[in-house]
């Protein structure tokens, strides 16, 4: 295993953890852009840049945008 | 059952859980040694069975592509739902107004949409080229529409997506793909069989189906995004 | 350390799923299922993985015979990734009828009242 | 051999072009498009059990057929048994479609129809897939419509909340079960079920084979709704519009044991045996009887047939746990005749919706008067869950009982017994407050669904065509009863059933195109011992029914353990997800217990 999988590996464990630990949402959205950047660089160090092409528009585009209409949407009264 | 009650519930099983997950994973082969025969035997005769070089494109759109069928109505029936669920008989009349952010935003937001959505249709047509494809271009191609949306052209945007035609560019996408897959058996084929001419290795007009399968997967995705971007939307600007 | 892209899948599914049990939000409940989501992906690649091969895409350049990871693992989680955006998003638009219904987001809120 | 991949593509198809389309189609036209397709996969998937009956049909999509015995494609194995399940679907979706056009008061949106196709196409293909992982992906597609499915009265919190619980559950038992095919995939290079049981087959189970059959077997029984996995499953068929429920309760949970019986014997049955067969009757055991307690304490007609549903699923997956056989031709003829009975019940809840406006017994007591008829279905369906002799859902009942005790188990007939009785006491229970206003108007042990769950919306009146709705459940409870008089149905199962765990043959045929050899058809008859236990299942059912309405008191003795049991059932989705990994570990653990 070559150092820089190891460092995608180590970041990976930290990004998840880091996701389901912050608990305010719009905080965890820019997270979880971060953590499926993380992502992003684990799959293009094992090899699959088709996959990680998808995280990557996935992650940087389609899942933000979602999350942040549906939090804009119910942000009052809660 | 108190929240407490739950914790330690959990905490026990799911640490045997993961006990008995790590037993399991301990009979895997050690990282970086599989020899799956399956995949090695893709990767030796593709490109000379299917003149594609990017053997995970000719996974996805030939040997595999039923599965890939299936990942497609998914992705299909999980927007029909969201359309289903935020139905609400909206006030055609009633646009939501434009949120006319600063001039540069907008200037920028502009410019970029047109190279954006190349680049998407970029991606899509050389996906069993290189890595990219159907999947990924679909959705560069549908956030270059949602940049009309961000520098604030809500008008533009709908007027570039209206809703009979996203709707017509969905349900064909999805339809072309099973389409395809019932052309190959009255060609005499089986389902989905690839009964085009193959073409030359390395130029877009190889592959036999794939790169009509492909094309098929980037207007559905693409499709999808934006029907499910624009669900989103108009739940925002309702009263 | 040959076991360690393997053990990264069992801690994200746990954590996750220590998420999801624990979630006092909707929302961020929807998100925890994500990661749960992403462990199954590192897996799949983690297997499919073949010391000093690398992506399945050949050319005149690159031949057939020097071999490569594996493809069909790869297939697999390609597809699943731009699916699972939807998915959510279904998940989501549901989250948003039920705060539209029930004026919370808290799971906990929404127990049942049987009489 | 062309109607394989079409009983699949035509509804999907179909789905595609209502989508594309439907803002230029009359209003009716989809109803039209939905019926015809599903006529049609009733059709199709009734001639593919008889194409399949003396060789399975093994289809390699792409045309990419095994080399060397390495499946390079995706593929589907057709036989009776699977073809059976697919026309089960198809009548149901049928019935479903047909008492929709009705049900409704409100203009249905285009995307009901997309996604109830989409749904049927889903089902025939997981029925049928002989790939781990294109099974996969049409668990995940019917999931996912059934979720939005789930949810279609938005305008209901517990619907939203019942489809919520139903998507979380569901997608982590899906997550469970792609670990499992991550493992068996890394373990043998295949997708191919026979391919991978060939490879397993090699060598003794060791943790990754355990763990894999655990993971596998969770997802699958998440979705069928086995105890402790089946929390999602009341609230989600509870909420969910009648003709969406006749598709649930009907064949989808089932569909899902169907697919435990496919992956136990085509890929772990060489290196597990029989050994993890007593794990397996255990949890079909805890369901059965959990299940038809709870049916018997609910009020609420939906809610009491999604315990029924739930109990029921623990007789089939008895049937499969037995491990041979007779005991999964036993669940299969089962699944078809029950799920036939369900559905129609299902058809006269609506029909009740309707027209009472309400589902729930202590508030219906009485007023169900105004349809006798559809009482009288209410009353023989529920006679068919007690398995009432000789009528169809007796045939299987009767077969699953001398299962047993051909394997050893004879102590489970009496556990057959007691769930029948109790599932259909309690909708006697029900028919006998509501069609005949029989009993009191209160019952403290009764759980009453909180408002709006079992209410039907708006004022009840006379439907245009009141037909559409009880032709249907006419229609099928004739088909589940009438299945008894289907020649030689069990031996045929039975025959089926045993080129079905016949593993090494089967593979051989699968991957080298060498037949599998198919016995005569054996001479199965039911035992004077069916008939007593058929016949004290209908009287302890009746009698069971009787005490509930007038001597309620009777039963108090077990309130308290049943409060505990009903609290435990309260819509909080974290609770869900715990029982989901307690039930997980515990298999696992019990999977390691008995393997060697």
């Amino acid at each position: 295993m070559i150092p820089l999988q190891l460092m995608a590996l180590a970041l990976v464990a930290l990004g998840g953890l880091a996701v389901v630990a912050v608990r305010d949402p719009l905080r965890q959205v820019l997270v979880l852009g971060l953590y499926g950047l993380v992502l992003v660089v684990l799959f293009v160090v094992f090899q699959a840049p088709d996959v990680a092409f998808s995280e990557l528009v996935a992650s940087a585009v389609a899942f933000p945008f979602i999350l942040l209409a549906a939090l804009a949407k119910m942000r009052d009264r809660k | 059952m108190s929240r407490r009650a739950r914790l330690i519930l959990f905490g026990g099983s799911v640490t045997i859980l993961v006990a008995l997950l790590v037993w399991g994973l301990t009979g895997l082969p050690a990282f970086g040694e599989f020899q799956g025969q399956y995949g090695r035997i893709l990767n030796s005769t593709t490109q000379s069975s299917r003149h594609v070089g990017n053997v995970v494109a000719a996974v996805v759109f030939d040997y595999r592509g039923f599965d890939t069928l299936g990942e497609e109505l998914i992705l299909f029936a999980s927007v029909m739902g969201v359309a289903l669920l935020l139905r609400e008989v909206r006030d055609e009349g009633e646009r939501p107004r434009d949120e006319v952010r600063s001039d540069v935003v907008r200037a920028v937001g502009l410019a970029v949409i047109g190279p954006v959505v190349v680049l998407g249709l970029f991606v899509v047509a050389h996906g069993y080229l290189t890595p990219g494809g159907g999947f990924q271009g679909g959705v560069v191609v549908a956030s270059g529409l949602v940049l009309l949306y961000a520098a604030g052209e809500y008008r533009a945007y709908r007027a570039a997506s209206p809703s009979s035609l996203v709707d017509l560019a969905e349900g064909a996408g999805a339809g072309a793909y099973v389409a395809v897959g019932i052309a190959a058996l009255l060609a005499g084929g089986l389902f989905l069989e690839n009964v085009v001419a193959l073409g030359t290795t390395g130029t877009l007009a190889s592959g036999g189906t794939i790169p009509i399968l492909n094309a098929a997967a980037g207007l559905e995705v693409a499709a999808a995004l934006v029907l499910l971007f624009q669900e989103f939307l108009e739940e925002l600007f309702e009263e | 350390m040959s076991f360690l892209p393997y053990a990264l899948a069992a801690w994200l599914f746990a954590v996750g799923l220590y998420g999801v049990v624990t979630s006092r939000h909707l929302v961020h409940l929807v998100v925890c299922m994500t990661v749960i989501q992403s462990s199954t992906y590192v897996l799949l690649l983690g297997i499919g993985y073949r010391t000093g091969k690398k992506a399945p895409i050949f050319s005149s350049a690159v031949p057939p015979q020097v071999g490569a990871v594996d493809p069909v693992v790869q297939a697999l989680t390609l597809t699943d990734v731009v699916v699972s955006v939807t998915v959510t998003a279904l998940l989501l638009a549901l989250v948003i009828e039920i705060w539209k219904r029930s004026g919370t987001l808290d799971p906990d809120e929404l127990r049942r009242k049987d009489t | 051999m062309t109607l394989v991949p079409l009983v699949v593509a035509v509804p999907l198809l179909a789905a595609a072009v209502l989508a594309a389309f439907g803002h230029f189609l009359p209003a009716r036209f989809p109803d039209v498009v939905a019926v015809a397709v599903a006529a049609f996969v009733t059709v199709a998937s009734v001639i593919l059990i008889f194409r399949s009956s003396d060789e399975t049909i093994h289809y390699w999509f792409g045309g990419w057929r095994p080399r060397n015995g390495i499946a390079l494609g995706v593929s589907f194995s057709v036989d009776p048994l699977g073809a059976a399940l697919a026309a089960l679907v198809g009548v149901l979706a049928t019935a479903a479609f047909v008492v929709s056009w009705d049900y409704f008061r409100e203009r249905v949106p285009p995307q009901f129809h997309v996604l109830m196709l989409l749904f049927v196409g889903a089902m025939v293909g997981f029925a049928l897939s002989s790939d781990l992982f294109n099974i996969f992906v049409f668990f995940e597609l019917m999931s996912v419509a059934a979720y939005a499915l789930t949810s279609y009265r938005i305008e209901r919190p517990s619907a939203v909340q019942g489809a919520i619980n139903f998507a979380v559950v569901n997608s982590i038992g899906a997550f469970m079960l792609l670990i499992g095919i991550a493992l068996l995939y890394a373990r043998t290079g295949a997708l191919n079920l026979a391919q991978m049981g060939q490879v397993l087959a090699q060598h003794d189970a060791d943790g990754l084979v355990i763990v894999a059959f655990t993971l596998v077997a969770v997802g699958f029984l998440t979705k069928a709704g086995a105890v402790p996995f089946h929390f999602w499953l009341s609230d989600a068929y509870a909420v969910a519009p009648a003709p969406v429920c006749i598709l649930f309760a009907g064949v989808m949970s089932d569909l899902a044991l169907h697919a435990v019986a496919r992956v136990y014997w085509l890929v772990f049955s060489g290196p597990l045996g029989t050994d993890v067969r007593p794990v397996l009757i255990g949890v079909g055991v805890i369901t059965a009887l959990i299940g038809a307690v709870m049916a018997w304490l609910q009020a609420g007609l939906k809610r009491m047939l999604a315990f029924v549903t739930i109990s029921h699923i623990g007789l089939f997956l008895i049937g499969i746990a037995l491990l041979t056989a007779r005991g999964l031709a036993a669940a299969t003829v089962y699944v078809v005749a029950d799920g036939l009975v369900k559905g129609s019940l299902f058809c006269a809840v609506a029909q009740l919706a309707r027209r009472v406006g309400h589902t729930d017994e202590l508030v219906c007591h009485g007023r169900g008067r105004v349809i006798p008829g559809t009482g009288v279905i209410v009353v023989v369906g529920a006679l068919g869950l007690a398995a009432i002799p000789p009528l169809g859902t007796f045939v299987p009942f009767g077969l699953l009982g001398r299962s047993a005790g051909l394997a050893g188990y004879g102590w489970l007939a009496p556990v057959l017994v007691l769930a029948t009785a109790l599932t259909g006491g309690a909708v006697l229970r029900a028919a006998g407050r509501i069609f005949l206003g029989l009993g009191p108007k209160r019952d403290d042990l009764l759980v009453s669904p909180p408002p709006g769950e079992e209410e039907d919306v708006g004022l009840a009146e006379v439907p245009r065509r009141g037909a559409l709705l009880w032709v249907p459940a006419l229609a099928l409870l004739i088909c589940g009863l009438g299945l008894a008089l289907t020649p030689g149905i069990s031996g045929h199962a039975v025959r089926h059933a045993e080129r079905f765990v016949d593993r090494a043959s089967l593979a051989r045929e699968t991957l080298h195109g060498v037949r599998a050899p198919l016995g005569p058809v054996p001479a199965v008859h039911a035992s004077a011992g069916s008939y007593l236990y058929g016949a004290v299942s209908v009287l302890a059912a009746v009698t069971l029914a009787l005490l509930g309405l007038y001597r309620s008191r009777a039963l108090r003795i077990v309130a308290p353990a049943a409060h505990r049991l009903k609290l435990l059932h309260d819509g909080v989705v974290g609770e869900y997800v715990t029982w989901l990994t307690v039930g997980a570990a515990a298999l696992g653990v019990l999977f390691a217990a008995v393997v060697r």
